[in-house]
């Protein structure tokens, strides 16, 4: 097991914590912040996959764009999960 | 060839990316925009016919042979549906013109554009994952156009199609990264050439994956829960454009998964099955509606029912009928939609019970109503006789008489639920008068033109079915698909 | 009850896709020659770009980002369709702090340079249209949350997006007309590696650099805009 | 392999928002998480041990050196129409609320579920 394949499996716990996270929690501040985690952990993936054109577009727009967009969405509706 | 096929993608595209500029000269010229492109598309595949019937035209863009590039591959199916397509386009184009649309009304043509291009993208290309991008271009100005209305319970309807076609759309995308996985190509001839080498389980599960990817726009049944809202909520052409057109592009992506790529003979039975349930729920629940638009949704899914149990046979002569009754139910669907949008209009009320008497007051209307119902009813010698008389005489034939009688059930319920409808419209008086108000001249022309094919292809089937026949051996036989393509390079 | 069922019903589909999954072995090599290996032998000395996937979006499958520009106009057109309040509302905001409004002044032209160098240099290095746009989206997103009176101007932005959607379909329809087929190279290709190489898929990523930058800026700010 | 198992796990658990979870937002959500787990298990499916991008950047890099290219642009596609489906939806989301004040699927309830 090398140094690589370590980080990779600590990114993978991650990724599905959050994953789970985004499911469980009852505040959608805190899903949307989780789903951004697991953009961002997609995003490594591509990166670490060889893919740097898929791992640039995925922290753009699945980071970014797609979390401010929720963010939005929140702010004009509202934050709890009834 | 005097012009090349692409145009019929490239120029509506075009169209509707420069339609905001159009509309700051002025506010009328977006109406006539789908009108002029969905005629020249009109003619563009009327012209393309006698080229496609003798062996299918090979599109190549951006100069790359297949499979190395994405390439259009019109057969006289393709052609045959871009030509249905965009017919029913221009015509409801033509109703477009006067139909009282909202503000921004020229995003709503610019929507309306380009779900009428998606579709023809779908069955014109001959490129999986193009495919999938045709067929997202068409669901998303769909979910769009659902919710178009803000007063009505558009964006609830919306909600239900965007959830069922998000998941839909990944489904597709999860079986193209299989069969891409396997076969390492995308194109479809060379899919269907190198599939045979791949473990069966493995073809079976991607088939399982595009078949849901594709059901939910073909209205099969446990996917079709969408349908009813959607086509009641939206403006009445979308209605009308839903029946008429996306179904058609979600049937031909079906077919042509099942036809052409994948060889399972098992599938076809299933097919039958869920024909024959899609068939008879959708009849019941079309009977129990109250309001008009959502049994006419519940319609369409029957006609769609039956032209399942029809590409189950998976017969030259099965494949020729449920060809020919997707053609009758792609006219007179939106001719069924056009003339109730404008009854509601009317009597104010979406309800049934709201439309008695009508006949004496709208006879155009009205007539055009009755006319959609009887055709649709499959009453010789309108067209839709012919079509269902192929579909049923040849499950018979095939020795499925327990699933004939079945579909002969659901015509009949169709019938009683047609005739209420128009007996009503005739036989009862109505109860207070409403304000006058006038038929446009555009809408009636539209409907007019409609009722003119009916007429025609009732009186001379043959005239349609000389192009059927070609385009269904195109589905049952598919060497000569896959020859075809790679015969260019 | 329904969450038994769903658990239920997921497991089984898990356990059907990993089993198709397990057929093939992650990271062999498993390239089919005539297509990816094709790819990888011939970008270079057919398309003149250096970066493989840039080439295959922009020109061998051209015609899917055509469509996937189409889409992205569409959610922009549906959204401000379905968000059309018949006058433009402002955004009820506070104004930010003096730093920060000092920051995102300073930062605003940098992140525009940096999206606009991240879209002309594609067929180099990773990223392009899409990637740039995003960038520049997200460098207008900071002006609209640190000033609160920050303006843009629709109609400027849907000029951009019309004018940059048109041009990529003309480039493609001169492409038919001077070559063979729609979306055709007409260009010289030029020396792999240099800025000017690589014949229309520079000029087609910065049309979609344009156009994705507009959608998104338009996208954000009818969100913003729409109030509670 | 901990590649498609954390795409699969992704794809499941974002199946499970949409069928179980009630909150609109929260639906959304779940259609991007399985977005996110099909673009890596495409990415993962192109990679292969021990070779780089197939990006041309220095003179000596060979066309044997490098993973499959297709599908990084199938994904850049993908991930793009996947922005567009999001954002339509979030709009809906927005117009839902305004007419119903809520966020709960099951208490907007005109249309037949």
């Amino acid at each position: 097991m090398d140094f690589l394949g370590i980080i990779v499996i600590i990114l993978t716990l991650i990724l599905i914590l959050a994953a789970l996270f985004v499911i469980k929690t009852k505040d959608l501040v805190t899903a949307v912040v989780a789903s951004a985690v697991v953009s961002l952990i997609a995003s490594i993936y591509f990166y670490i996959l060889q893919a740097p054109d898929v791992a640039l577009t995925e922290a753009a727009i699945g980071v970014g764009l797609s979390t401010i967009i929720f963010m939005i969405t929140i702010r004009k509706t509202r934050r709890d999960e009834e | 060839m005097i012009f090349d096929p692409v145009l019929m993608i490239a120029l509506p595209l075009l169209a509707a990316f420069l339609i905001p500029i159009l509309n700051r000269f002025s506010k009328e010229i977006p109406k006539y925009v789908p009108v002029l492109i969905l005629g020249l598309n009109l003619y563009e595949s009327i012209m393309l016919l006698p080229y496609s019937m003798v062996k299918p035209v090979i599109v190549v863009i951006a100069g790359w042979a297949p499979p190395l590039g994405i390439n259009l591959t019109i057969g006289p199916l393709g052609n045959v549906l871009a030509l249905i397509i965009s017919l029913v386009g221009f015509v409801v184009a033509i109703y477009n013109i006067k139909f009282v649309v909202e503000e921004p009304a020229e995003k709503y043509y610019m929507l309306f554009l380009l779900l009428i291009t998606g579709a023809t993208g779908v069955v014109l290309t001959g490129d999986l994952f193009n495919m999938f991008v045709f067929l997202e271009i068409t669901s998303i100005s769909a979910y769009a156009l659902t919710a178009f209305i803000r007063d009505r319970n558009g964006a609830e309807a919306a909600f239900k199609y965007i959830l069922i076609g998000g998941i839909s759309s990944t489904m597709i995308l999860l079986g193209i990264a299989i069969i891409y996985t396997y076969t390492g190509t995308l194109n479809l001839a060379d899919i269907a050439q190198k599939i045979q080498y791949i473990d069966p389980k493995i073809a079976l599960a991607a088939m399982i994956l595009l078949i849901v990817g594709f059901g939910v726009e073909s209205e099969i049944f446990p996917l079709n829960g969408w349908a009813p809202d959607a086509y009641s909520q939206a403006p009445t052409p979308v209605g009308a454009v839903f029946g008429g057109i996306v179904v058609k592009a979600g049937v031909y992506g079906l077919a042509r998964m099942l036809y052409t790529i994948f060889n399972f003979e098992g599938v076809f039975y299933f097919l039958m099955i869920m024909g024959l349930i899609t068939l008879l729920m959708a009849e019941m629940s079309a009977m129990r509606q109250s309001q008009i638009k959502r049994m006419l949704a519940f319609s369409s899914i029957g006609q769609m029912g039956l032209v399942l149990i029809a590409l189950g046979l998976a017969t030259e002569r099965g494949v020729e009928g449920a060809l020919f009754q997707m053609l009758n139910h792609a006219l007179i669907k939106p001719l069924l939609f056009l003339s109730a949008g404008y009854l509601v209009y009317y009597s104010g009320s979406k309800n049934i019970e709201d439309l008695d008497g009508m006949g004496k007051r709208k006879p155009f209307l009205s007539f055009f109503f009755a006319f959609g119902a009887f055709a649709i009813m499959g009453l010789p010698p309108l067209n839709g006789f012919w079509s269902k008389m192929i579909i049923i005489s040849e499950t018979i034939r095939n020795g499925f008489v327990v699933i004939a009688a079945l579909a002969l059930v659901g015509s009949v319920i169709e019938a009683v639920y047609y005739l209420r409808v128009v007996g009503r419209l005739y036989f009862k008086k109505h109860h207070d008068d409403q304000q006058e108000k006038y038929v446009h001249g555009s809408a009636i022309f539209a409907m007019s033109i409609l009722v003119l094919l009916a007429i025609v292809i009732g009186l001379y089937p043959d005239l349609i079915m000389q192009y059927l026949k070609p385009a269904a051996e195109e589905l049952v036989n598919k060497t000569m698909y896959i020859q075809s393509v790679f015969a260019i390079n | 009850m329904r969450k038994a069922l769903a658990v239920f019903f997921l497991a089984i589909l898990g356990y059907y896709m990993l089993a198709v999954l397990l057929n093939f072995p992650f990271g062999i090599d498993h390239l089919n020659p005539e297509l990816a290996g094709a790819y990888l032998r011939d970008t270079v000395s057919k398309t003149g770009a250096a970066n493989v996937v840039t080439s295959i979006v922009v020109n061998y499958r051209g015609f899917d980002t055509l469509g996937e520009v189409t889409v992205l106009f569409l959610a922009a057109t549906g959204m401000g369709a379905l968000l059309y309040k018949g006058k433009t509302m402002g955004r009820s905001r506070q104004n930010a702090s003096v730093i920060v409004k000092a920051g995102s002044r300073l930062l605003f032209p940098l992140i525009i340079i940096l999206g606009a160098y991240v879209f002309i240099h594609g067929h180099l290095t990773p990223g392009g249209g899409f990637q740039g746009g995003a960038i520049i989206a997200s460098g207008f997103l900071l002006m609209f949350i640190s000033y609160r009176n920050y303006h843009v101007n629709h109609r400027i932005l849907s000029n951009v997006e019309s004018t940059a959607g048109s041009i990529f379909v003309i480039i493609g329809l001169l492409g038919l007309l001077y070559g063979a087929t729609f979306l055709e190279n007409i260009m010289p290709l030029g020396i792999p590696n240099k800025l000017f190489s690589a014949g229309v898929i520079p000029l087609i990523y910065i049309a979609v650099g344009f156009k994705v930058g507009a959608e998104l800026t338009a996208l954000l700010d009818t969100m913003l805009k729409t109030v509670k | 392999m901990i590649y498609y198992i954390a795409a699969l796990l992704l794809i499941l658990i974002g199946l499970y928002g949409v069928l179980v979870k009630k909150n609109l937002i929260k639906i959304v959500l779940s259609l991007s998480l399985i977005d996110a787990g099909v673009h890596i298990l495409l990415i993962a499916i192109g990679y292969i041990n021990g070779k780089t991008a197939p990006i041309f950047s220095t003179p000596d890099l060979r066309p044997e050196q490098m993973v499959d290219p297709v599908p990084q642009a199938l994904v850049l596609t993908a991930i793009v129409i996947g922005l567009a489906v999001t954002a339509l939806a979030l709009t809906i989301v927005i117009r839902l609320y305004d007419h119903h004040k809520t966020l709960d699927i099951s208490k907007i309830r005109e249309l037949k579920w």
